[in-house]
Formats: C-alpha cells, structure tokens, sequence
C-alpha cells in the first residue's frame, strides 16, 4: 500500500491537469439568452476583447503575473514531485537529520520579493497613478452615472457641458428619476436615458453615483470597475480605441440586493454620426403617448 | 396539488354559504355613476415612458398616474376606485376567494389599480421574458419584496394583505413599473375603466359615505342614500388646477 | 512508557486509569462529564463535531447554490420539493440565493472553519503539545463553547424567522445590510449571532494565550514549543486583538438597524423611491474598514493553525526535522503582525486615492514573502527525508500546491491596477477557495485523521481514507480551478444567474463543470463519513504513540486522562528531532531524558 | 472540583511574574481598548466626515445640552470608586475581610449612583427632548458609547456585588486566590473608569 501511494498521487495530479484542461477547452457557452440587444466582443474563459485605448495595461499586468505564478508553481511543483519520488519511504532508505544548507531558496525567495517589487513599482503604481489623477484634457464627453436598486441612469450635461444640480427629494421614478430640478439653468438642457452612449475614439469622464446602497460599475471590455458609494462622488475616466463601434455590456460588480444579478445596462460605442442621431432621438420633447 | 385543489373548493364553498348568510338576497341597492374630469386636458397628457434600461422592454408605454378617457362625454377619469367609506356597520364580509391577478407584462402592470378585499390572494404572474422584481412598499402590512426571473403566466406566486390601505407597489428592475394596491374591508368598491363608470351592487339600503380616491388627484367623499330597488345615482368631479 | 490498556469505546472518555495527580478527583454526573464538561479535551471534541456539522451545513447550501448557477431558475431536484416554503416552484428565488451565499460564507468562516481550527484542534491538541494538564481557565473554555454554541444557533434560526436569513453576503456592506428586509430579523439576528461568535472567541483567545504563556512543562522553551502551538499563539493574538473592532462595528450596525441611527448612512438616501428617514452623516465606507481590519486577520486566523497542523504532520511523517524552525516561526509573527495592516488591500475600488493604495499594495506584497518562506521551508523539509504516505501525510502534502495556488493567485489581487479588472468577480472566490477549502479544509482532513488515534485510542481506516483523499483531491480542483477562468471572463460574484450577460453565458460550462465538481466533492465525503464513525466504535487500537512522533502529546496515554498526563512531562529537547544519530529508533521525543542531541 | 489542578492559578510564574488570572484580565483589557478604540475611531470619522449644514451637521456643543456639571460628577463619583476599589483589595492584603466588603459596598453604592445620575438626568430627559440616537450621530454616538460603558459598570456592580456575596466563601479556603480575583476585578473596573475618562472629555466638554 506504501510503496504504491505515491503514484496514486501522480495519477492524481496528471489526472487532474488532463481533466481540467479539457474542460477547459470544451467549456461552450450554453444557449445565447435574449437580451434585447446584440451583444458585441469576443468572450471565453479568458480575458474578454478589449476597447480600451489603456485596458492592455491591467491585460499585460494580469498576463506578466500569469506567467510569474505559472512558472513559479511548476518549477516549485517540479522539486516537490522529485522529493515525493525520490524520498520515499521504503526499505534501506532513512532521513537525512543534517538539514541541508539551501541556499537556493534564500535566492528563491529574494527573487521572489525583487520580482514583487518590480511589478509594484513599475507596473502597478505608475499605472494606477494614470488611472487615479491623469484625467484627460482633449475636451473629454461628461457623463453621470447613478447607480439604483436594480438600474443605472446615464445622465449627460447637453450642450452646455454643465450638470444641473439633483435633489433626492423630488425624485419621481417615472417622470424624473433622478430628482433633476427645473430651476437650475445648467440643468436645463440634460438629459437622462438608460442606455450608455459615448463616441468612439474619444475620452469620456464619468462620474459615479449611487442613490441607495453600494454598487459598482464594471464595464468588462473596457478594464473599467468603480464602486458607486452613496453620498460620493467618484470621477473615473477611459477611452475607447478606434473602430471599436458597438454594444457592450456594463454589469453591477457588488452586491447590491435581491437583482443584484440582473442590474445590466448596455454601452453603446457610436460613431459622431450615430451618436447625434441618438441624442437628437432622447432630447425631442415627448410627444403625447396614445395607446393603440 | 390535489389535496390543496380539494380543500380550495372546500374553502370556497363554504366562503360562498358564509357570504349568503351574511349578505341577504334583499340587499341588492346599487350605486352608480362616473367620475368625472374639469380643467385642462392639455396639463394632463399621458408622457411615454423611457423604457431603455432593459433592452427587452421593447413596447412603447405611457406615464399611468393620469389617464383621461378623452372620448367620453363629459371627459372622465380612468383608475378612480370608488369604495364605501362608511355606513356599513361593523359587518364582518368573508373575503373574496378568487385570486386577483396582477400581470407584469410590456414591463407595465396591468392592471394598474389592484383593488382587493383583506385576505383576498393576489395572484403574482409575469408576462414578460425578463426579469420583474415586484416590491409592495405598504405601511401597515407586511412588506413583500421578491423577483420572478423567468415569464411564468400560470404559476405565479400568491400573496395576502391583511390591512385596509392603500399604498404603491414598484418593479425594483424597472423603475418606472409603478401600481396601486388598495385594500378593502368589504366588497363594495370599484374601479372606473376606459368608460369612467362605476357600479357598486349588492348593497343593503341605507345611508353610506362613498369615497373616491385618484392617485394623483386624491380623494373626494359624498353622502349617498340607497333605497331597495332603485339604482342611486352619484357622479364624482375632479377639478385639479 | 507503559502502554496505556484502553478499554471501551464511544468518544473514549474512559477513566479506569490512576491519576497521580487528580486531588478531589470524583466521578462525575453525564452532564458534567459531557455536555457541561470544563475538560479541554471534552470542550475541544464539542468543538469539532459541532463544527463539523456547520461545515456540512455550510457545503449543503453551497451545493444548493450550485444547482441555481449551472441550471438557473430550474427546479431543483428532489431537495426543491421538500422544502416548498423555502422554494417557491422548486426552484431558488435570487433572495434565497443571496440568503444562502450570506449564510455559507458566514457559516463556513465563523461556525466552521475557525471554531474547527481553534476551538477543536487548539483546544485539544495544544495543552497536550505544551504538557499541560487543561487550559488556564477550564470555566472560561466551557462559556467560550456555549456562547459559540449559542451563536450558531441564532444564525441558524434566522433561516426561520419572517423575511429568511441575512441577504447582504457574509460581508453585510452598509447600506444594503441596513435597508434590505426593514422590520424583519434577518439581518439583526445574523449580528446578534455575530456578537456571540466574537464573544466567544475573545474569550478562547485569552484562555490560549494564558495557557501558552504560563502553563508550559518544564523545560518547553519558546523555541522548543511545536510548530502548531506556535501557529495557535499567533492566531490567538490575531483574535484577541481583530475582533473586538467588528464588534464595534456589529453594535453600531445594530443601532442603524434597531434604532434608527445613521453610522453608515449618508444623507439623501432614496431606496426604491422612497426617501429614506435617516438623519445621515454616516459614511458606508467606514462599515468595511472597521470589517475588513477584522476580517483580514481573519484570513490568516483561518490559514495560521492549518499551516502549523501541516508542519506538524509533514515533520512526524518525513522523519526528519522542519526545516527552518526559527524561520519559520519568525515569518509567522511577522505575518500576525502585518496582517493588521493590508486590510484596505480589499477596498481598491472604492475610489481609494494614490497614496492609500500604493501603501497597502506594498504592505500586501510584503505579506506575502513570509507565506512563501513558510511554504518553502515545508517543502524543503521534503528533501533528504523518508516520506510516509499515509492518509494524514497526503492531505498535508496535497495543502502545499493547492495553498500555493490560493496564494499565488492573491497577487493579482493585491495590485490596484490587476484588481480593477478582477476585483470581485470568480478570480476572488476561486483564490479565497483555494486558501481556504483544499488549503485549510485539507489541513483540517489532515489533523482528524492524524489525532484521531490520540482522541479515541483508535486508528481510522486507512484505504477509506485513500478513497476519501483521492477524490476529494480530484474534484475540488474540479470545483475550483473553473473558477480562475471565469474570474478573467469578467463574471462577478454572487450573481444568482450569470447568462444574462453575454461574457458570463460564455463560460456557463465552466459554471457547470464547478457544480458537477462540487456535487461529487460531495458524494466523496461519504467514506470519509463513515470512516469517522465506524472507526470510532470498531478502528483498529494503537498504542500512545502510533505515529512514533516526538512531540509531548504522544506521550500522554490514548486518550488521555483527565489530567491528561501520567506523570507531570518535563521537556529535554526541541520538538523535531527525527533521526538523531547514535539513538536506536529514529526519533527522540521531548519528554525523554537522555543525551541532548 | 471538576477541574483538573493548574499551576499559577495563585502564585506567580516564574518568568512572567504574573499569575493566570492576571495575565487574562491584561489580555482582556487589551481587547476592550481594541473595541473602544474602534468606536473612538468612528467617533473622529464621523465628526470630521460630517457635513457642514443641514441636519446632518455635527451640533455645536450648546445643542447638545450635555451639562458638564452632571458629567464631572459622574467622573468624581467613579474616581472616588477606583480609589474604594484599591482599597478593598489593600484591606484583603491586611486580612481584613470585613473592611474589604465595605469598601467593595461603597464601590458598588457608587456605581449606582453613577447609573442612578445618568438614566434619570441625562437618558432621560435626552429622549423626552427629542434627543434620541436617531436624532444625529452625535447622539447616536453619544447613547452608543456612554450605553456601551454602562454596559461595563453594570458587568462590573455584577461581579463585585458576587464578591461581597456567595464568592467571598473562596476567602475561607484560599484567601489568596480570593484576593487575587479582586485584584483582577479592580484591574477591570480602572479600565472602565479609564475609558469614562476618555468619554467625558469626548462627548461633553468638546
């Protein structure tokens, strides 16, 4: 039984690669949901399609890590498996109680913390650097996002690139949903719809709201995820790359209730052209609703 | 299923011979009338509403808490429930036993007043292939709060309220989804349609306060005498500036 | 040493032996010996089979769970018609799966995992491991285990009560904790249950410390303490010193709830749109610094002892010394100690400002290099070493690459810019799991089979074990592994039914291949089940030292007596001394006089 | 006894100079300055986080009608009971059980006094006034901690009145070990005057 264990062990863990790795590959997505708008980008188990001019950022941070962890697991996996193997125990064989000097792992580990700190400094900070405080200035769209249990409301400046101000107080979920107040002039030419538009190939600078409880606001394709905390503010800014026109999808990343699972709203990527057509679409005055 | 099925009809029977006993053949005074609309229509146009957070809300709807019947003469008020406010006692009524069902469909309740007596089920169905989270926000009954993820025009789930009151119900999916409930002790309420009528039937002569009660425009009340026999009359006019 | 003649079965509490040292030492009532018992061993196998039901509790809700995931808004067979009141349909409401996801996580953390690392293995093995004959305070130890008892019972009376069990995650962020089921007991009965755990594991801590400190055998130095005890004096202090903020937090929650104050509420709050009443002035971020300064302690309360358990193991069963003692106990004071300031690692995106994020991505990266030196030195104990495979030994060796993993894939997490994209999606879940399920769980596998034979004087089966081992090892890798892949898909957690995205239905496979795993993960503690139970009554006996270990409590009769040792132990040695030349057999243990190695 | 015999239960330990019990109620007290420490902590968060205007706003120190004529003599009356406190243990020292109980009496009349002082002159007439912990955080910091710490004095009058009562039997069979126990009682209850110490300055002078 002892002499056996340690193929059974083997076994186990081939096994477990080859079972794993196929799965992997033979993960198929099930039936495609209606979800009222095609959705765009490519998506598998790994790192969805990005539109991001600065998304390949956090992609080649996560991809060095990768290679770091998988390198480092199977080299350490390698000693591990030869010391399972080779000191075994079985008949003649006893331990050696003179521990052994290992220097390598004392390089090991200072690799190890020199490698941490390379990823630190020079990939991590700088970049969250950019993300936190370089906010673009090439005339960037302004959006609000407000976030509600279980919805999110685009809110957009109009032509005069100033929001007018929000009261909770007149809050009307049909009519005025963010409690926008008709006496403040910034306010006037705004605009609230459920859908997300923003220009291709231009900076947006979003601002994140919440009305209620925390969410959070993840947009996949675009490495972008900011919790929206009521009674905050929260600025974050990206954009998107050329010829990227489409829709996505933006999700809720926090748990925020019983629909946590079906706060989704889409994003759509339009051309100036599409863009105009949309917003000369939601700022018509509305026209009386009849029924049929 | 069968034995709950056996004891429904039971239930219902009984509630039947109940009703009998407490509602004489004699009560059959009736009150009718309209409600009635004064003003500017212009003030009070349906708005359609901004569906765009769901994709799969794909029907163009309309703002609800004002719907004029613009095609009746006078102009009448759609969604008035009309109720006896007083005059009938401490008569206990059995509850109805036949469910109220509320749809969720086009992401829109229809109906949009659910008037029901204290016990009566509500029967929660939902028409859409999407999401509904439907949200009672009551202030003496308990709060219920849950979703139905998938279309489920059969099923359902059945609810009770215990308490007369009225109070509002909302889809925590789509803000917009907005209903009434109001919840009555007796039998005798109605709710005006398309037509902006109203008819309560069955009632035992006698001197009643008849409330009319409007979302938006609030309530109105109105002494009204029912005699056996003979239908009373009593139209409602709501005058909003 | 005489052998120790064990006679009858049961837990194997028997006392027909004669203790030199039991002064007013009578026969006890069956309440006080058992149930109200002041006897850390009795207190400590409470511990463990309690927990262990929690921990079955826990997972059974987790295979629920897993059913609405792989096959969303189906009926769930045969435990759907059951339990009709708790699925409407046969199939999970979203509410029910928020309900459950809080309620695994709180329970597999706070009922499971900790009260079965600290309350059972501590309690029982640690007094023996220092030649004690109980803890410092037997009375404390019984309330300490009736307060946790009583905590779990509250939590597991909120499934009950109008409105179900807490919804807002084992996290319980405010607001949503605040508002969700207003007037229902959900939620204020999952903090009341949190008070008690706390309170009782408060009151374990100081009773570890003081037993560490001041009961040691003579001549059990610090540096000679066994690796565990070690690990167990660390976690006490992270206890000790962690908790109390969360109680903190949990009163002032309670208030937010019961009384209507605004701690973590700011003004303005409109909730389905309703204006809220809250005065305001809180701030919800302060909830999840005052949590998470509990709550990454926590994890290192949850991965400490197993580690030390592992050490233990991987030492008997190499035959040969842990390589880097004093290394490795240096890295786990400083990883005690740090771990009181990476906290905020998990509030990146919370709009945490530079300089913020920069000193605790920093501290997080540091943290890490002790648990590498702590993993390495383990395995390098390998090298040069006689390896046994017995059943406790492959469940400690298979801790290693699995906690190696959970800890590798921290890293990503630890750097703000990677985490914008995986923070709080599977990537998390998959990593935590990795720590803690074939980390910690495997550790915990481990110890039962490894002290079995000291708790009742029988061995566990050892093919059964096998069994266990072997499939457990296959198909909780299957339950997690998927995990990671849908992590970088962008899926993100606690979504009770992820194909309403267009990323998440492209990795629905995966999700099914986690449940499948997770459903025979299941299926594979059924011989583990019945080798417990069956070996209990009918395992083969062992003398006090089957596994011919060195450290003190294999020198205390199988099981050890009230009292628990024979003679009072008096210590000679460090704690591994494996194969000490110019000594016959190959391991020397502490409490034997003779020539210092 | 049920319980298995313990070294240091009474006399110290070699290398920590402590005994068990010592050693505990050190390690407890480290705990509760963690708690207290967590709640002072969301104390200056809230107050500096708090928004300038509206009802919201923190309250200047004349709306919150605290007198600190009321709070300095609750903070006199639990000195004076440290000091009884001290004393109670001395006279164990001395062997003299029955001055002991007396002082260990007038610790537990003044805790009382100090709870008597605080439900009807200053909970009371808050919440008549309106002052409920829902009306700002400063209330709703100001019921949560000093309800906190009243929760401590009435744990402590608990264990003291015990003391005076059935635990003093311990006194006939192991005097040291009782008095040992109200040393660490007294340790306690100087930390629960320490944190009033603290709250007094906290909630009513600033």
């Amino acid at each position: 039984m002892r002499r056996c264990s340690w193929r059974i062990f083997l076994a186990v863990v081939f096994g477990c690669v080859v079972l794993g790795q196929t799965s992997v590959l033979r993960a198929q997505a099930v039936a495609p949901k209606d979800t009222g708008v095609k959705i765009d980008g490519e998506y598998g188990p790994f790192l969805p399609t990005d539109i991001s001019v600065d998304g390949y950022q956090v992609d080649r941070l996560i991809n060095v890590l990768h290679v770091f962890m998988i390198g480092l697991f199977v080299g350490w996996g390698l000693f591990f498996a030869f010391c399972l193997v080779k000191y075994r125990q079985r008949p003649g064989h006893r331990a050696n109680s003179v521990l052994i000097k290992a220097k390598p792992s004392k390089y090991l580990e200072i690799a190890v913390a020199i490698f941490e700190a390379v990823l630190l400094f020079g990939f991590s900070i700088p970049v969250w650097a950019r993300v936190k405080s370089e906010f673009p200035t090439d005339d960037p769209m302004r959006v609000r996002v407000v976030a509600e249990q279980f919805a999110w409301n685009f809110h957009y400046p109009g032509a005069d690139k100033k929001f007018g101000k929000l009261n909770p107080k007149i809050i009307d979920l049909v009519k005025n949903p963010l409690g926008r107040m008709d006496d403040d002039p910034a306010g006037k030419d705004d605009f609230v719809s459920g859908e997300f538009h923003v220009i291709e190939g231009r900076s947006v600078v979003v601002e994140i709201l919440s009305k209620d409880v925390i969410h959070s606001f993840f947009v996949p394709v675009l490495r972008v995820k900011q919790d929206a905390i009521p009674g905050m503010r929260i600025p974050i800014w990206f954009k998107t790359k050329e010829k990227t026109a489409g829709a996505y999808e933006i999700g809720c990343a926090q748990l925020c209730g019983n629909n946590h699972f079906s706060m989704r709203a889409v994003m759509h990527v339009d051309t100036p052209e599409q863009y105009a057509a949309w917003v000369k679409k939601v700022t018509a005055p509305p026209e009386e609703f009849k029924e049929d | 299923m069968q034995k709950t099925f056996r004891y429904g009809v039971l239930c219902a029977f009984a509630a039947t011979l109940g009703l009998a006993g407490v509602v004489r053949a004699a009560d059959d005074g009736v009150i009718k009338g309209k409600v009635i609309f004064k003003g500017d229509t212009d003030k009070f146009k349906r708005s359609p509403i901004d569906t765009s957070k769901d994709a799969n809300c794909k029907k163009p709807i309309g703002s609800w808490d004002v719907i004029l019947n613009k095609k009746t003469d006078p102009i009448t008020i759609k969604n008035v429930v009309v109720s006896i406010k007083e005059g009938l006692g401490d008569k206990k009524f059995p509850p109805k036993t036949e469910p109220f069902k509320l749809t969720q469909k086009d992401c829109q309740y229809d109906p949009h007043i659910i008037a029901v007596m204290e016990d009566q089920p509500v029967k929660i169905l939902n028409g859409d292939d999407t999401n509904h989270n439907i949200h009672f926000l009551p202030k003496k009954n308990t709060e219920e709060n849950f979703s139905q993820p998938q279309k489920d025009e059969v099923t359902g789930k059945e609810l009770k309220f215990k308490l007369e009151e009225p109070f509002k119900v909302k889809c925590d999916v789509h803000p917009w989804m907005g209903a009434h409930v109001l919840v009555f002790t007796h039998p005798y309420f109605a709710v005006t349609g398309d037509d902006g009528t109203f008819e309560l039937k069955g009632l035992p002569p006698g001197k009643y306060v008849v409330e009319a009660w409007h979302e938006k425009f609030g309530t109105m009340k109105a002494d009204v005498e029912v005699a056996a026999g003979k239908p009373a009359e009593k139209d409602f006019t709501f005058e909003p500036k | 040493m005489a052998q120790h003649q064990h006679k009858g079965g049961g837990h194997g509490h028997d006392h027909h032996h004669h203790d030199d040292h039991g002064a007013g030492h009578h026969e006890l009532s069956y309440w006080r010996k058992y149930i109200f018992s002041v006897d850390h061993k009795i207190i400590g196998i409470q511990y463990g089979l309690t927990a262990l039901c929690f921990l079955f509790f826990g997972f059974s809700l987790m295979m629920i769970m897993r059913w609405q995931l792989a096959y969303p808004n189906k009926p769930i067979p045969v435990i759907g018609s059951l339990f009709p009141s708790f699925f409407p349909g046969g199939a999970m409401a979203p509410e029910m799966y928020n309900a459950f996801g809080a309620m695994h996580g709180t329970i597999m953390v706070f009922l499971g995992v900790v009260p079965m690392l600290v309350g059972a293995f501590g309690n029982y093995v640690m007094p023996l491991q220092i030649g004690a004959p109980d803890m410092a305070f037997p009375k404390l130890n019984m309330m300490s285990y009736w307060v946790y008892f009583c905590g779990g019972v509250t939590m597991l009376a909120s499934f009950f009560v109008k409105g179900g069990a807490a919804q807002s995650g084992w996290t319980s962020y405010a607001p949503l904790s605040v508002i969700t089921q207003p007037h229902q007991w959900g939620q204020t009965m999952w903090l009341i249950g949190m008070v008690f755990l706390i309170t009782s594991s408060l009151l374990g801590s100081i009773n570890f410390i003081t037993t560490i400190v001041q009961l040691r055998a003579k001549g059990l130095t610090m540096f000679r303490l066994p690796f565990f005890v070690w690990a167990q004096f660390v976690t006490s202090f992270l206890l000790l010193l962690a908790f109390p903020p969360l109680e903190a937090a949990g009163i002032l929650q309670l208030m937010d709830r019961v009384a209507g104050t605004s701690f973590f509420m700011p003004e303005g709050l409109v909730v389905s749109g309703q204006m809220q009443s809250y005065t305001g002035g809180g701030n919800p971020l302060l909830w999840q610094h005052l949590f998470w300064f509990l709550a990454h302690p926590e994890v290192y309360v949850l991965i400490l002892p197993a580690m030390g358990m592992v050490a233990e193991i991987i030492a008997s069963n190499t035959r040969k010394a842990l390589w880097g003692y004093r290394t490795m106990v240096y890295s786990i004071i400083f990883l005690g100690f740090m771990s009181f300031i990476v906290w905020a690692h998990h509030m990146f995106i919370t709009g945490m400002g530079q300089k913020m994020a920069a000193f605790f991505a920093t501290t997080t990266m540091i943290i890490s290099i002790p648990s590498v030196v702590i993993l390495t030195a383990m395995v390098i104990t390998l090298h040069g070493a006689s390896i046994r495979f017995n059943v406790p030994m492959l469940f400690a060796l298979a801790f290693l690459p699995m906690f190696a993993i959970g800890g590798l894939t921290g890293l990503p997490l630890g750097l703000p810019v990677s985490d914008i994209q995986l923070h709080d999606t599977y990537y998390v879940i998959g990593h935590f799991h990795y720590v803690v399920a074939p980390g910690t769980i495997f550790a915990i596998f481990a110890g039962i089979y490894f002290w079995f034979p000291k708790a009742t004087g029988r061995m566990m089966n050892e093919a059964l074990g096998k069994v266990h081992f072997v499939l457990s090892f296959i198909f909780i890798n299957v339950a997690f592994m998927p995990m990671f892949f849908q992590g970088l898909a962008g899926v993100s957690r606690r979504l009770a039914d992820q194909t309403g995205y267009a990323h998440g239905n492209a990795v629905q496979g995966l999700t099914r291949m986690s449940s499948w795993g997770a459903w025979m993960l299941g299926l594979s503690q059924v011989p583990f089940i019945i080798n417990f139970f069956v070996s209990m009554f009918a395992g083969r006996k062992v003398s006090e030292n089957p596994w011919e270990s060195t450290t003190l409590e294999w020198s205390a009769p199988s099981p050890p007596p009230h009292g628990n040792f024979k003679s009072t132990p008096v210590v000679h040695r460090g704690p591994y001394e494996y194969g000490v030349p110019g000594i016959a057999k190959d391991y020397f243990p502490q409490h034997q006089a003779g020539a210092e190695a | 006894m049920s319980t298995a015999v313990l070294p240091y239960t009474v006399e110290p330990h070699p290398i920590t100079r402590l005994y068990s019990g010592k050693l505990g109620i050190w390690l407890f007290l480290a705990s509760e300055v963690m708690l207290f420490g967590a709640l002072f902590s969301s104390y200056v968060l809230l107050r500096v986080g708090a928004p300038v205007a509206g009802p919201a706003a923190w309250p200047a120190h004349a709306e919150t009608g605290l007198s600190w004529k009321i709070g300095g003599f609750n903070t006199l009356v639990l000195i004076i009971s440290s000091v009884t406190m001290v004393m109670a243990w001395a006279a164990l020292k001395t062997h003299n059980i029955g001055r002991a109980k007396a002082y260990l009496a007038t610790t537990v009349f003044l805790a009382l006094v100090f709870i008597v002082v605080k439900l009807t002159l200053e909970y009371i007439p808050k919440i008549q006034a309106g002052h409920t912990p829902s009306h700002n955080n400063f209330f709703a910091l100001y019921f949560t901690l000093t309800g906190l710490h009243a929760l401590h004095i009435i744990g402590g009058i608990i264990v003291i009145t015990y003391f005076i009562g059935p635990g003093s039997a311990l006194w006939k069979t192991d005097p040291e070990y009782f008095t040992n126990r109200v040393e660490c009682t007294g340790l306690y209850w100087h930390f629960v005057d320490l944190v009033w110490i603290f709250l007094f300055p906290v909630l009513y002078l600033t």
